[in-house]
């Protein structure tokens, strides 16, 4: 694993941002956070916690949604964000995936894939390279292409959101839950991939997950956002250890994994929060 | 003050027509204050109130001028003279519909407070088929005449007159109705090169007017016979179609052109002093003269109702006795400085509607203008009569209202 | 064969005529809503404007006189030049791309991600100031445009056709500028089938009418998305105000065409710029025809205006989605 | 295809005679086959799950079940009678609701009125006494939010009754479309990934919910879930699936140890 | 604080489900609903009845017909200006063919003829969404139009096609015809439009309320739950035409008295009420109430100022109109695209806040 905590450059910078939804509605209370250059970062909490928002918040497409960055700043090597539409942010190399798939329904799954390379100048060649690589990646996606991504089932629109993504030959990838709704082998190929490009190609990742476990082995860094605060951060094998993060995100218990069948609604206090 | 509504409307998809009436109807105000200071010495305050050709918004015009103590209203609209009909009644002011709206308001036995002189549509219908009848030396047995109308109530009007008169003189009618805004008639030209009437009678308004001449003239209809109401006999509804229109006629129930030593003063009180209504550049106009004429129609009645009451700031009621008593003839035109302006004819309590007597204007394109090419004439009051009593009649039984003037 | 099929024929020849002017007004419309989901009803009123914008520039006149004279007692009305026609179509373009800016500027960036229902309300309500503004910038009287498109019968299709029918028969009859519109129609809707369907942009239009959003988070910009559609619709516009202009004079009511466009949508499909032509003259055809069968001799006439729509809703129950339209996807 | 017609699960649970059973069905779209003559059945009373690799046909199964899908071969039997060509409210009214994969919550409306859809088919009072208000529809409405506002206690969404439910995260309208369909008192719930885009916690909640629901009402579910920890823990019975075949059926200690199983899914055995 | 919810306990479900569920909204309503019928007949005049009031309150009825429609169904019409007519045709039929009917049953029966209109029409909305649905409505409109302008029975064979409200009156006094007194017409719209909006709040907060919700929002996850889309989307046209039949029929008879079909129920009726429904916020009736007063008070606001006050030229306060009134709907979509039901959800949602900013 990669060491990335002392020397990197940080890339994206959050600095104690405020979010608030249609003028009345506070999202975020104060987030921070930093993604070296290199790194994978991952952002855990629970529904609702804010992750989404967070990520929003730093590809710009908080607009969209009426909502707004009234506190704080958010900078991309040294840029402020808030500046750039998100199409700038996509030239400049930062590329989100959301949340929940936003396929284009009407246009094929090749289609689809090839819009992301909308902000690239690229040769025909180098773009049937990259699909190639895409459909190296989801083979699926490669008996699917002509069907229009409207009708693909919900794990196959989200290979297409991700591939959509990589066409874009990002620097920095914004992943917002990419193992939802995908296949236990098919997770473990996802976050392959993901430690693949960082390895190799040098993506830095942000990525949000629910998924803790498997988050956190391939992530370098953490953050635990709840309630729209940062609870706790640190390097992923620390936050591993944490036994609040081990009861509550990876469901473990002093005796190993706990059986679904045999928890109570009852519920021990975090500690973060006594 | 003595107060003169003028409901315009200068937007809208007629604000062709209505652009120039409205600038005629307040010039010849701004004329008679200027000029004579008034109406025996009261001058007048014209309030204009935009409608839009919409009932509505003319419900609101109404209602907003009505307080100021409007003379008389001349809404330039069949469907808000609909609408004003009862409320006029009921308010006791009167409304002059010039040769538009309710024809059968010239029966002044039922509608106290509605008048329609000189002419309406129906007579316009049979200005028309004497005009064909005049020139087929009074014998039109067979012909076809193909009526093109605005297919609304104001369209609509003249159809029970011309199917009486087709019964009367043996021609055949042809009826092509045209939907509202009519910027598409390839159909109905299509069927009249198809059927080949001997003339076209046209009820039209709006753009439906300059599609239409323009279509005449794409499939070569002889331009001379072709006759438009006057509602379709505009500057604005020829112009378009270039020299092709050459030879198009429309009636008309007053002069038109720019012949008239009226004018002068108009030129001299008005556009000099930088008062004309609107940009100025209407004068002389077919509608800029009727809206001329419609004033100079409520202006005499005015100094008829301060002459019969004998007081200076007359009221509705008494301008409605005033437009009752209306005389209108040559000696008071040419006084007037319009000498042939418009027919002779007088208003009785019966008769609300003047003897329905129409000219024929035909365009020349070269010189651009309308050229008066036959006296006014008077229209078919036997067939006419009997259409506006059984109407009225109608609607005095919906209405229970009672008969006057016996 | 008898006169009346040869009149049969003359109708339906002009129904295709007719449809194709349709199809002008519909193709601006298929544009916008193909690149943003937008169901743009300020279609008819840009044609006005730009038409309007057009004769302004070809006779000189100046912009918002009216508004300055009643301001400042000025007189002033215009310049006193007269543009030759095609210098006036480039500057009338120019103000359209202008328009496209603008439009993007201060309405559209704000309402990115709406429902499509809000969308088309702002349509309407720019389709309002437009008529407003327009009137304001170039006097709402009547205005004869005239840019060299002949008009009038075909002649020599007339004389050449002339013997088919026998007596009664005449030749058939078409308007020199439905030909004129026939072939402007057809080099447009070439082009715009190339644009949308072969070009990255192309591509990106139909993603942006498919989601805002992910549009956005792939990069594409949707203001410059926006403004070239609106650009081009913009042109489109120009083109159906050129025609229709030419036909009826310049005036409000041009801005009621998109009336006649809609039906010619809804059975071609919103998004189909094919679909906007065939749907046109599947549309110019069936109401002609109606009213030369049917509506004419038995139902009193003037029946295209509802006939056109009620084909076009029949042709809906079978196609939701109009005859080339995108499938609505209806998963869960 | 089974002989016996109850049987006893771990747990001690005993499961009844099958409530619905597919036979040989075989679903198309085009050139796409989705389902490929497929045959189980599900019993009263019992947790039985659906797995297989995304765009295997799970939820295609699901939409068959309900009537959404009219699959091109194939009979499916419910409560013992063979079910003929209904629309998909019609289904609903014999008592089967589901959740699905996409939330597909009313995003206009609060929790507490998307929960309330859900007690729709069971809300019978016309149109002339709901105009009238007072009387009979008060009196349904009341009675129904009654049981509502159970549902929302035992969801633990108290707090968002009155939040429009697109405002809501991911996990929230999750647990309210659960709530939308338990509303419908169903005799079959139909449960399309409830949970994914959950944290482990949450899962444990959610977890917990459905075998309270499947315990106290009796409700039988079918489910959807990627997550193998928790088939493996809540289901009695596991059906597999892979590119529209069933390639494996039984219980989750069959299914797990199941060679083809591990191939086509799983990749390495989980524990 | 002025404006407070806390300390508004609810005991029972019963009052959680009431229509003013916080004490001073409740206070309000009551407050407005005695302004209405105690003082405001005593002190309007002509000019405010027909030029203000009376549109308002009509239109607020076409208005929550459509927003039922459209606003808590999702069927986007274009037709209401169509179905206005066949409830203006048909009171007049009813009015002429028997003249003793009483008016209230008139205006009722005639939003009966038009629901079951309605419901023809919304037949293929069956098939046909969204836009393409909005587009098929204008079939209505058009052919509504046609009908009524072509066939001579539905004008009692008049010569011009224009209908005329003949007089009719209640308790001895004339509601209709020109001899209604403006307080008496004014009583009689605000009393239909306090029946019907109760009603419509009625229909709205319970089941069938949450049909047509359900439908607007997913009409497939609705079908899945148990509802018929037919029947609901049939139900919802049929209520809403009802209403917009109405709205014709008093447009007609007790406003404007006299009516052509082409003019007064033309298509730009129908985008009229789209506007207000819109504006004033979709799924809301008291969006409905908002949007139909700003449609009719604003141009009669800009024309007093423009034309009374400044003195321009009616025809550049005609062209200003559009522009201010466009760009205003634009801005007001701009600034809060749920329109001004929602706006003031939001101002309230502040209150309670204030003086906190979150
Ligand atoms: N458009 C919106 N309008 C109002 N509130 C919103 C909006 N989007 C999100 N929220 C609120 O913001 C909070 C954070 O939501 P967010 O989607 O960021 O959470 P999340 O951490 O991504 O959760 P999940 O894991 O469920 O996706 C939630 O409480 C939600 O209700
Ligand atoms: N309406 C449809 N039209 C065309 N193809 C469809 C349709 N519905 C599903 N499919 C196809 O059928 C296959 C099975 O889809 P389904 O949604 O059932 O998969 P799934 O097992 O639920 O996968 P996932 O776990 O990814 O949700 C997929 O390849 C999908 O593209
Ligand atoms: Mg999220
Ligand atoms: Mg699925």
């Amino acid at each position: 694993m990669l060491d990335t905590t002392e020397n990197s450059e940080t890339l994206l910078e959050v600095n104690n941002i405020e979010v608030i939804y249609n003028h009345v509605i506070l999202v975020l209370k104060g987030v921070s956070l930093s993604v070296p250059k290199g790194g994978i970062t991952a952002l855990l909490g629970g529904n609702g916690a804010g992750k989404t928002t967070t990520l929003k918040a730093i590809s710009n497409l908080l607009h969209s949604e009426r909502g707004e960055v009234t506190k704080g700043s958010i900078k991309y090597r040294g840029n402020a964000v808030a500046d750039l539409n998100p199409a700038a942010l996509v030239k400049s190399g930062v590329i989100q995936v959301m949340e929940g798939r936003h396929c284009f329904e009407h246009l094929t799954v090749e289609e689809n894939l090839m819009t992301g390379s909308y902000t690239r100048r690229a040769s025909r060649a180098e773009l049937a390279q990259d699909l190639e690589m895409v459909y190296e990646y989801f083979p699926r996606l490669r008996e699917r292409r002509k069907s229009q991504a409207g009708y693909t089932s919900g794990g196959e629109q989200q290979m297409v959101a991700i591939g959509r993504a990589l066409m874009s030959r990002p620097e920095t990838v914004l992943l917002d839950e990419p193992s939802m709704g995908l296949a236990p082998q098919l997770v473990e190929e996802i976050f392959g991939i993901v430690k693949d490009l960082n390895e190799k190609e040098g993506v830095s990742f942000l990525l949000a997950e629910q998924n803790t476990n498997v988050a956190l082995r391939f992530a370098h860094y953490g953050y635990i956002l709840e309630s729209g605060r940062v609870v706790m951060d640190g390097p992923a094998a620390e936050l591993r250890e944490n036994p609040d993060v081990k009861e509550f995100y990876l469901g473990m218990s002093d005796e190993g994994r706990k059986s679904f069948r045999d928890v109570r609604s009852y519920r021990r206090r975090k500690r973060w929060l006594s | 003050d003595l107060v003169f509504p003028s409901l315009s409307y200068r937007t809208g998809p007629y604000a062709a027509g209505g652009i120039p009436f409205a600038d005629g109807y307040a010039d010849y105000f701004t004329m008679v204050n200027a000029r004579d200071g008034g109406i025996g010495g009261v001058p007048i305050k014209m309030i204009e109130c935009e409608t839009g050709y919409n009932t509505e918004k003319g419900v609101e015009c109404y209602e907003s001028t009505k307080g100021e103590g409007a003379l008389v209203y001349q809404p330039l609209s069949t469907g808000i003279t609909y609408q004003l009909i009862p409320k006029v009644t009921a308010d006791g002011i009167p409304m002059h519909t010039m040769g538009y709206g309710r024809t059968s308001a010239a029966n002044g036995k039922v509608f106290s407070n509605v008048f329609n002189y000189p002419a309406n549509y129906w007579n316009g219908a049979s200005n028309a088929v004497n005009h064909i009848l005049d020139i087929n030396d009074g014998n039109i047995e067979g012909k076809t005449i193909a009526l093109v109308y605005h297919n609304s109530a104001y369209g609509k009007e003249p159809i029970r007159t011309l199917e009486e008169l087709s019964k009367k003189h043996g021609f055949k009618l042809s009826l092509l109705a045209v939907d509202h805004p009519g910027q598409e008639q390839k159909s109905q030209w299509l069927q009249i090169r198809r059927e080949k009437p001997d003339y076209v009678v046209m009820y039209g308004w709006g753009v439906m007017n300059q599609v239409a001449v323009q279509e005449a003239a794409n499939i070569r209809f002889p331009m001379e016979n072709f006759i438009g109401i006057w509602w379709s006999g505009g500057e604005h509804d020829v112009l378009p179609a270039g020299d092709a229109a050459n030879g198009y006629k429309a009636l008309t129930f007053h002069g038109v052109g720019k012949d008239y030593p009226v004018f002068a003063d108009v030129q001299k009180y008005v556009v000099e002093p930088g008062n004309a209504a609107g940009a100025g550049d209407q004068i002389g106009t077919a509608v800029y003269n009727r809206g001329f004429y419609a004033a100079m129609l409520a202006v005499e009645a005015a100094k008829t109702a301060q002459e019969i009451h004998g007081v200076k700031d007359i009221t509705p009621a008494m301008m409605r006795d005033g437009m009752e008593a209306l005389v209108i003839d040559e000696a008071k035109m040419t006084a007037l400085g319009m000498p042939n302006f418009g027919p002779s004819f007088s208003v009785s309590c019966e008769n609300h509607g003047g003897p329905g007597l129409g000219g024929v204007a035909q365009w020349d394109a070269g010189a651009k203008e309308w050229k008066l090419i036959s006296d006014y004439a008077p229209s078919d009051m036997e067939v006419i009569g009997e259409l506006i009593v059984e109407d009225s009649m109608a609607f005095a039984a919906e209405n229970n209202i009672e008969e006057r003037c016996n | 064969m008898s006169a009346n099929f040869y009149f049969g024929v003359e109708v339906f020849l002009n129904g295709l005529m007719a449809g194709v002017m349709y199809s002008l007004v519909a193709l601006g419309f298929v544009l916008i809503f193909k690149a943003s989901g937008i169901f743009n009803y300020a279609q008819g009123v840009m044609a006005l404007f730009a038409a309007l914008t057009l004769v302004g520039f070809q006779n000189g006149q100046i912009p918002f006189a009216h508004l300055i004279n009643a301001i400042f007692g000025t007189d002033l009305h215009h310049f006193g030049w007269h543009m030759p026609a095609f210098l006036a179509i480039l500057c009338a373009l120019g103000v359209m791309i202008l328009f496209a800016f603008l439009v993007e500027r201060y309405i559209l960036k704000h309402l990115v991600n709406q429902e499509p229902i809000i969308l088309f309300m702002a349509t309407i309500g720019l389709a309002y100031f437009m008529e407003g503004f327009g009137d304001l910038m170039w006097g709402s009287d009547i205005k004869k445009l005239d840019v060299g498109i002949p008009q009038g019968g075909n002649i020599w299709l007339e004389e050449n056709t002339a013997f088919l029918g026998g007596e009664d028969f005449y030749g058939f009859y078409l308007d020199n500028l439905d030909i004129w519109a026939t072939v402007l129609a057809a080099i447009l809707v070439t082009s715009l089938v190339l644009f949308s369907q072969y070009t990255k942009t192309g591509r990106a239009l139909r993603a942006v009418a498919d989601d805002h959003q992910a549009a956005l988070s792939v990069g594409i910009s949707l203001r410059s998305i926006w403004v070239i559609v609106w650009s081009i619709a913009g042109f489109v516009a120009l083109v159906a105000g050129i025609m229709w202009g030419s036909k009826s004079g310049v005036q409000f009511s041009l801005s009621l065409i998109a009336l006649k466009a809609l039906p010619v949508l809804m059975l071609g499909g919103f998004t189909s710029i094919p679909g906007a032509i065939i749907g046109g003259l599947i549309i110019g055809v069936g109401e002609k025809m109606f009213e030369f069968l049917i509506g004419a001799p038995f139902l009193g006439g003037a029946t295209e205006n509802w006939f056109a729509y009620m084909l076009a809703l029949l042709f809906l129950v079978f196609r939701p989605q109009g005859l080339f339209g995108e499938k609505i996807i209806e998963r869960v | 295809m089974n002989a016996i017609d109850s049987y006893l699960t771990p747990d001690g649970r005993t499961i009844g005679a099958p409530v619905m059973e597919m036979k040989n069905i075989t679903l198309r779209f085009g050139g796409v086959v989705a389902i490929k003559d497929i045959s189980f059945d599900i019993r009263e009373g019992e947790i039985r799950a659906i797995i297989g690799p995304n765009g295997a046909g799970k939820s295609s199964m699901l939409n068959v079940m309900n009537g959404f899908y009219h699959p091109q071969e194939g009979e499916v039997h419910f409560r013992g009678e063979k079910r003929g060509p209904m629309r998909p409210h019609q289904i609903a009214h014999q008592g089967i609701a589901r959740t699905f994969q996409n939330i597909a919550l009313f995003k206009g409306m609060s929790t507490l009125d998307n929960i309330m859809t859900g007690r729709l088919t069971h809300m019978k009072t016309g149109m002339l006494s709901q105009i009238k208000w007072w009387g009979a529809a008060q009196r349904e409405e009341t009675a129904n939010r009654e049981l509502v506002e159970k549902i929302i206690d035992f969801l633990e969404i108290q707090t968002i009754r009155k939040t429009p439910v697109g405002r809501l995260p991911y996990g929230l309208q999750k647990r309210v479309e659960l709530g939308r369909a338990l509303a419908a008192e169903p005799k079959l719930l139909l449960l399309d990934e409830p949970m994914a885009g959950m944290n482990v916690e949450e899962k444990e909640d959610m977890s917990r919910f459905i075998l309270d629901v499947n315990d106290e009402f009796g409700t039988t579910i079918a489910l959807i879930e990627h997550d193998m920890g928790v088939v493996m823990d809540i289901a009695d019975r596991v059906v597999v699936m892979d590119y529209g075949k069933k390639i494996g059926d039984g219980t989750p200690e069959e299914v797990r140890t199941n060679q083809d199983v591990i191939d086509a899914y799983l990749g390495v055995a989980h524990d | 604080m002025i404006y407070r919810e806390a300390g508004d306990f609810k005991t029972s479900y019963a009052k959680d489900q009431q229509t003013f569920p916080i004490a001073f909204d409740r206070w309000g309503y009551f407050i407005t609903l005695a302004f209405a019928f105690l003082v405001v007949p005593f002190i309007i005049n002509d000019y405010w009845i027909n030029a203000v009031v009376l549109p308002f309150l009509i239109y607020a009825i076409a208005a929550i017909g459509l927003n039922i429609l459209t606003g808590y169904c999702g069927q986007v019409s274009l037709g209401s200006g169509g179905f206005m007519a066949v409830g203006a045709y048909a009171a007049y039929k009813l009015m002429t063919g028997f003249p003793d009917l009483n008016i209230v049953f008139v205006i009722f029966l005639s939003g009966g003829v038009t629901a079951l209109v309605g419901m023809l029409f919304g037949l293929p909305s069956l098939r046909i969404k969204g836009f393409y649905l909005a587009v098929a409505t204008l079939a209505a409109q058009f052919f509504l139009v046609w009908l009524f302008n072509k066939v001579p029975w539905f004008y009692n064979y008049s010569a011009s096609g224009q209908i005329s409200a003949p007089e009719r009156s209640i308790f001895g006094y004339a509601v209709t015809g020109a001899n209604a007194l403006p307080a008496v017409s004014y009583l009689f719209c605000l009393c239909f439009v306090v029946i019907l909006a109760w009603a419509a709040r009625n229909l709205t907060r319970g089941a069938n309320g949450r049909k047509w919700m359900a439908i607007r929002d997913m009409d497939i996850a609705a079908e899945i739950i148990g509802v018929n889309p037919l029947k609901t989307k049939l139900t919802a046209f049929g209520v809403s035409s009802f209403y917009i039949g109405i709205a014709g029929a008093m447009l007609f008879a007790v406003y404007l008295g006299a009516a052509e079909v082409g003019e007064a129920f033309g298509i730009s009726k129908s985008f009229l009420i789209l506007f207000m429904v819109i504006i004033g916020g979709l799924g809301s009736i008291f969006g409905s109430f908002a949007g139909a007063a700003f449609m009719v008070l604003m141009p009669v606001l800009l024309k007093n100022v423009m034309v009374g006050q400044l003195g321009w030229p009616t025809d550049m306060a005609a062209h200003f109109e559009f522009v201010i009134v466009g760009g205003l709907i634009v801005l007001f979509l701009i600034v809060e695209p749920h329109g001004l039901a929602q706006l003031w959800r939001l101002a309230k949602e502040k209150l309670r806040l204030w003086p906190f900013p979150h």
